[in-house]
């Protein structure tokens, strides 16, 4: 059944989130709050070296060390051959997800794991990896993406040919394969432009930066049953990892969902669980490991930086006729940055008659990129949004007319291939329009920019259950772990088809033993997948609930109509009976069939994609460079937003993690390959005051495909904020800045370089 | 007869020789990539592995059920994952 | 290795503790006490998500050793509620959804209670310094600042729509 | 394994003996902010810490012949609290406010942050400018030495193994007087300065500067002082000239590296703007202008 129309009592409000309480008292349990009679500490040997062979591994005196219980090497674990998988967030190899969690022959960047100890202290952990000795044999490292391109560069991977060029080739190379895409023909075009700007443009690697660095606490049992504690975004994709790089059964892997500390896509792979379960296999006890924050930087992913150029051509009119774009991107120590949808969504939002775009996955000696937030769309939307701007300024025209004249509407052919359906793109754009931030005058000295952005989000499998209890409140229970509020969002769903209250609903996050597979939280897709699983098993119930009424009242189901949270006589033929809610039926359920609940499994299709759109006000300091954020508004079209609160939160902190990926977050590396600024101290993330309010506006253009109309909402804000604030440097100075981050050094070196 | 385009930016073109678009008896995805395979040996495993299926305009993962209409748009393009 | 007895007062109860010297006040806390609370996000200062308040201070205790705690009044985030009743800035957080992944929360919780009793009515600018080593990834800060500046009027005794 | 011992004596010849007699490496403990981060990440690895906080007058503010005396390990919200303080050394308490955050604030002292000997020490460039003295005690007693006296390169100090740091002294402020501190880091707070400077001034009744001292941090390997600064300000009112001097001086002086935290290019411009800025301050403050926070 489809709400879109109907009206609705608790889809919209603003209700206390289920495990809010837990959260503001200390009592939530993340994944290192856990503890185990007789445990051990885990701790991971890390590579120093940025690119090196391993010529011997030599753990006996560390074994010998008393309190050490077990000690592993990649010669502990299966030797896993090649084969691509697609149960995380983007196409990941086995055998690469096996070697990025423990090195074998080769390590391919600094913090790269080679061994690892468990130990009764963590003390003795730490100097148990001390008396670890490796022999290595150092090789020359490539760290910047275009040297790691050139020729004569250092190889990562000597089985590495590039895919997606023919006549394959014989040589292998750190290109791991060239995408391109191309609608009509653009170089033809070009030549019918009245206008070509063109620019190239950089980004930085940047790190999720969850506060919350990863943990598990794991148990290997005489009988070979194991159970993990772990906080990930899928507990489904940590079950599926594990039993792989370990050759064991799925079935005798429970992974019990710890509260996540955040995750931004950072969280949908393993890095501790498969050796905190061979260390405790081969000790015999529990073993809980925990990433240091310098490990989080070094050793789990962030997301790509990239080299991008990028040529638009238009009509004197604005209308534009032709794009290119080529685009280099990190993929870290091993293949798979998210290059295709780096390819697929700088020109999404745009109706374009010619567009050619070449994309190059490219490793170098980096930690392998995890998913981040849209990954892929905040890098491209950088470089195509700085010159859509470039373009507006050279036909002297209003950047958000320009956008209005080329917008991407329902009927729109990409680029990539699909036509755009039921997107609100130009809703959004309407919404720019009409908000006061955008007719406000501008304060002396300041400036103002504009960019949008698009993401696809994605559904995919999700499971839900629904339980009427004995006394007629409710349990929904679902395998998606809970990042943002989803908790409140799914039981607001099940609420609002039962017509009971949202505090009726207690919604649960099941392991992996107590609920049927779902996938990871991620790709924005809980409350649009999960949400449409919750939605259907409350609807089964309602029925059952119809059919239970019925029978108490002997008359046909079709006489029952449910409405309010309780079973009514359809008008008065139906006879005159006494409504049965929940409670009551809860009480008789013994004798009109047995327990009330439902489950249904879903894969959600037609996720329905996402645009936003954000204006940012900027002032900046001439003689140092720093860029102070004045105004920010990010408009979005969220579908329909279940829990407001929760839906401005996500673009709210998506705007946030922006502004620090625009101004100062960046991977720094010395001459060894070597990070150099491996904490919070010098990996600059905003803090409560460098930013100001940041006001979110909601479009609600409905998704059809949803029950209640929602689109995903967690992704689309991260992908403008960096073309909108270069724009506003571009607007208060005149200085167009197309490296990330804009630190205050670049800044004052192009305020001394324009003179 | 749906037309199916193999959207250039996915790898499966080193299976067909860089022909990217066919004509293909197919009534849903399964029967599809099904299809597919048997032409081009290898492109279905390609498809199965790391593309996904965009139906007018709609975009499908993993469902061989998706219905396809004689008149339907259908595009392979590279899967779409998530943060 | 000798481990030191130490004494201290946490949230109002008499707390007993062997510690070893280099065991910072946050792994006793954690590890030794079982107050869980408490976070590591960084070991270094940085992120304040370890926020406790001793003897009338904000600190963060990973970089208070767990032997300094010796005849100290400490309270950390399970001390912040009276029974089960909430501190109006717990309450505050809840209503204004100012925590999404919550790993921050007891830290920012800690920290606002501490603002609150030395400065009852902070300015958006003051409440923002104030929590500038509390780091939130996931809100950008907007939510927590509205629920620092409602709890504040609440706390004296204005009630603000 | 090795094993590491804690102490916290309640007089000053306690302190000295403990550190005289231990055997390795033995690190004083005020605040700790620094300390403890270098123990965790394993850069340091003592055998005694010393934790001092229990010496009788080791913390706390009192005034003495017209002038301050600051416990070594008094922690910074202490004297921001210190409205005496707050009057007559503004710069030098906004110094230490600078330091980390409200948390770090509630333990770090002045001694720590002279003691770490970082070139980047925020309250570092405001005791210099101040021409504060330290009261260092060891098992030769007492001597009293100015400030700019106790680093001498990244992470080292003058003081003996068996010496620290009892308490600072301030002198007193003659009329006409003011000082500032002034910072520059990316983001609005959390980060070690790229460049800090600290001026203080006198000024007579016209507002001509009489007497001033500059101090730069983040220049080079450890704080310093800058007489040529000083000097481009002494016997001037602050005027464009005076200024552009001063700019041109600090940048002069400047002697930095390249490292992630700035480039020698970007601190060396960055001094001589902050010295214009910081000077402005100072001398607003000197001459009755204003006063309260820079940031």
């Amino acid at each position: 059944m489809n709400y879109v129309d109907s009206s609705l009592k608790v889809v919209g409000t603003r209700p206390i989130r289920p495990d809010g309480v837990d959260k503001v008292t200390g009592r939530a349990v993340f994944a290192a709050d856990t503890h185990a009679a007789g445990m051990l500490w885990g701790k991971m040997l890390r590579s120093p070296h940025s690119h090196a062979k391993i010529v011997s591994i030599d753990t006996s005196k560390a074994e010998a060390l008393k309190g050490v219980f077990a000690v592993v090497t990649a010669a502990d674990f299966p030797d896993i051959p090649s084969e691509e998988a697609f149960v995380g967030e983007g196409p990941m190899n086995f055998r690469d997800l096996a070697l990025n969690c423990m090195a074998r022959t080769k390590v391919l960047y600094e913090g790269h794991a080679l061994a690892a100890v468990a130990a009764s202290t963590q003390a003795i952990a730490d100097e148990a990896l001390a008396l670890i000795d490796v022999k290595y044999e150092i090789l020359p490292h490539v760290i910047d993406v275009e040297a790691a391109m050139a020729p004569d560069a250092p190889i990562l991977h000597d089985d590495m040919f590039t895919a997606g060029v023919s006549p394959k080739p014989t040589k292998p190379s750190n290109i791991a394969k060239v995408v391109t895409f191309k609608k009509g023909d653009a170089e033809a075009a070009f030549k019918d432009a009245d206008v070509i700007v063109e620019g190239v443009y950089t980004t930085q690697p940047v790190h999720q930066a969850y506060i919350e660095p990863h943990a598990c606490m794991a148990t290997y049992a005489p009988d070979g049953q194991v159970s993990i504690h772990s906080s990930s975004q899928g507990h489904f994709m940590v079950r599926a990892y594990t039993a792989k790089l370990l050759g064991i059964n799925m079935s005798n892997i429970r992974v019990n969902p710890a509260e996540i500390g955040g995750g931004f896509g950072g969280k949908t792979l393993v890095y501790l669980e498969p050796i905190a379960v061979a260390l405790s296999k081969k000790a015999g006890r529990t073993v809980k490991m925990q990433m240091t924050r310098e490990d989080v930087f070094k050793a789990s992913g962030p997301t790509s930086g990239a080299w991008m150029s990028v040529r638009i051509g238009a009509k004197k009119d604005g209308t534009i006729v032709a794009a290119k774009q080529v685009l280099k991107f990190q993929a870290g120590a091993f293949a798979g940055s998210p290059i295709g949808p780096g390819c697929m969504c700088g020109f999404a939002m745009y109706d374009l008659p010619n567009v050619d775009v070449v994309g190059y996955d490219v490793v170098s000696n980096r930690p392998k990129v995890a998913a981040y937030r849209a990954p892929g769309a905040p890098i491209t939307s950088f470089a195509v949004e700085s010159l859509m701007d470039e373009l507006a300024l050279n036909l002297g025209m209003d950047p958000l007319t320009l956008r209005e004249k080329n917008a991407a509407k329902n009927g729109t052919k990409t680029h990539y291939g699909p036509t755009h359906v039921n997107i609100g793109y130009t809703a959004v754009l309407d919404a720019v329009k009409a908000h006061p931030h955008w007719k406000a005058p501008l304060k002396e000295g300041q400036g103002r920019g504009l960019a949008t952005g698009f993401w696809f989000n994605i559904g995919g499998e999700s499971t839900a259950q629904v339980h009427v209890n004995e006394d007629g409140s409710v349990t929904a229970a679902t395998g998606s772990p809970d990042i943002g509020g989803s908790r409140a969002s799914i039981g607001m769903m099940v609420a609002e088809v039962l017509g009971v209250p949202a505090t009726t609903v207690r919604t649960i996050v099941a392991d992996t033993a107590s609920i049927g597979f779902t996938h990871l939280t991620g790709g924005s897709r809980v409350t649009f997948a999960t949400g449409m699983a919750a939605t259907q098993a409350a609807e089964k119930v309602v029925e059952d609930l119809k059919r239970r009424a019925a029978q108490t009242w002997d008359i046909p189901v079709e006489a029952v109509e449910w409405k309010d949270g309780a079973a009514y006589p359809a008008g008065s033929n139906a006879g005159a009976f006494e409504p049965l809610d929940l409670a009551a039926l809860a009480l008789k359920a013994g004798r009109t069939g047995g327990p009330i609940l439902a489950e249904v499994s879903v894969n959600a299709q037609g996720a329905g994609a996402g645009f936003g759109a954000h204006i940012c006000d900027v002032s900046v300091d001439k003689e140092t460079g720093h860029v102070k954020i004045e105004r920010y508004t990010a408009i979005q079209d969220v579908g329909k937003a279940i829990h407001p609160s929760y839906v401005e939160g996500q673009i709210q902190g998506g705007a946030a993690q922006g502004i620090g990926w625009a101004l100062n977050e960046e991977y720094i590396y010395n001459a060894k390959g070597q990070m150099e600024n491996a904490g919070f101290l010098d990996y600059r993330v905003p803090v409560a005051s460098d930013v100001p309010m940041i006001e979110a506006v909601l479009v609600e253009v409905p998704n059809p495909r949803h029950p209640f109309g929602a689109r995903g909402v967690g992704e689309v804000p991260i992908v403008p904020p960096m073309a909108a604030i270069a724009n506003a440097i571009r607007s208060a100075t005149g200085l167009r800045m197309p490296d990330l981050p804009m630190s205050p050094p670049k800044v004052r070196a192009a305020f001394d370089a324009a003179g | 007869m749906p037309t199916v385009v193999l959207a250039s930016g996915s790898a499966g073109q080193q299976f067909t020789g860089g022909q990217t678009e066919f004509e293909v008896e197919a009534t849903n995805f399964r029967r599809l990539v099904l299809e597919l395979e048997r032409r081009f040996p290898g492109l279905g495993k390609q498809i199965e592995e790391s593309m996904a299926i965009a139906i007018d305009g709609e975009i499908f993962q993993d469902a061989y059920a998706a219905e396809l209409k004689p008149n339907s748009e259908i595009y392979l393009i590279p899967k779409i994952g998530g943060g | 290795m000798a481990k030191t007895y130490v004494s201290a007062t946490i949230n109002g109860e008499s707390a007993e503790f062997l510690c070893e010297t280099q065991q910072t006040l946050l792994d006793v806390l954690r590890d030794v006490i079982g107050l869980t609370g408490s976070k590591e996000g960084c070991a270094s200062g940085d992120c304040g998500a370890c926020s406790v308040i001793m003897d009338g201070r904000l600190v963060c205790s990973c970089l208070v050793l767990g032997v300094e705690a010796e005849g100290t009044t400490i309270t950390t985030i399970e001390g912040i509620a009276q029974g089960d009743k909430l501190h109006p800035v717990q309450q505050k957080f809840l209503e204004h959804a100012a925590l999404q992944c919550g790993f921050c929360t007891p830290g920012l919780i800690v920290a606002t209670k501490a603002l609150l009793d030395e400065n009852p009515n902070p300015t958006e600018t003051e409440a923002r310094y104030w929590l500038a080593g509390n780091l939130c990834r996931c809100t950008g800060y907007d939510k927590i600042i509205r629920a620092v500046m409602d709890a504040a009027a609440e706390l004296r005794g204005e009630t603000v729509g | 394994m090795s094993s590491l011992s804690y102490a916290a004596p309640t007089s000053v010849d306690d302190a000295v003996k403990l550190l005289a007699g231990a055997s390795g490496l033995a690190k004083v403990l005020s605040g700790g902010t620094d300390l403890l981060v270098q123990l965790r990440s394993g850069r340091l690895k003592p055998d005694l810490i010393v934790d001092t906080k229990k010496i009788p007058g080791i913390i706390g503010i009192r005034e003495e012949n017209g002038g301050f005396v600051i416990g070594a390990a008094t922690p910074g919200a202490v004297v921001e609290a210190h409205p005496g303080l707050n009057a007559a050394w503004p710069g030098l308490v906004e110094a230490l406010d600078l330091i980390g955050s409200t948390q770090v604030q509630g333990r770090c002292s002045l001694a720590g942050n002279l003691c770490n000997a970082s070139p980047a020490a925020d309250s570092v460039p405001a005791l210099y400018a101040a021409a504060a003295t330290a009261v260092v005690v060891g098992s030769k007693g007492r001597r009293e030495v100015p400030v700019e006296q106790s680093p001498t390169g990244p992470g080292r100090t003058s003081l003996a193994k068996d010496e620290f740091i009892l308490e600072f002294r301030l002198p007193p402020r003659p009329a006409h007087s003011g000082d500032a501190y002034l910072r520059f880091i990316p983001r609005t707070e959390m980060d070690i300065a790229v460049v800090g400077c600290g001026i203080s001034v006198t000024l007579d009744g016209k507002g001509i500067i009489t007497a001033a001292r500059v101090s730069l941090g983040a220049v080079s390997p450890t704080v310093i002082l800058v007489p040529a600064a000083a000097d481009a300000l002494i016997g001037h009112t602050l005027d464009a000239d005076t200024l552009a001097k001063l700019d041109a001086a600090a940048q002069a002086a400047a002697k930095p590296i390249s490292d992630k935290r700035g480039t020698i290019e970007y601190r060396t411009k960055i001094a001589g703007v902050l010295a214009r800025r910081t000077a402005t301050i100072a001398y607003d403050r000197a001459s009755g202008k204003t006063n309260g926070k820079a940031h």
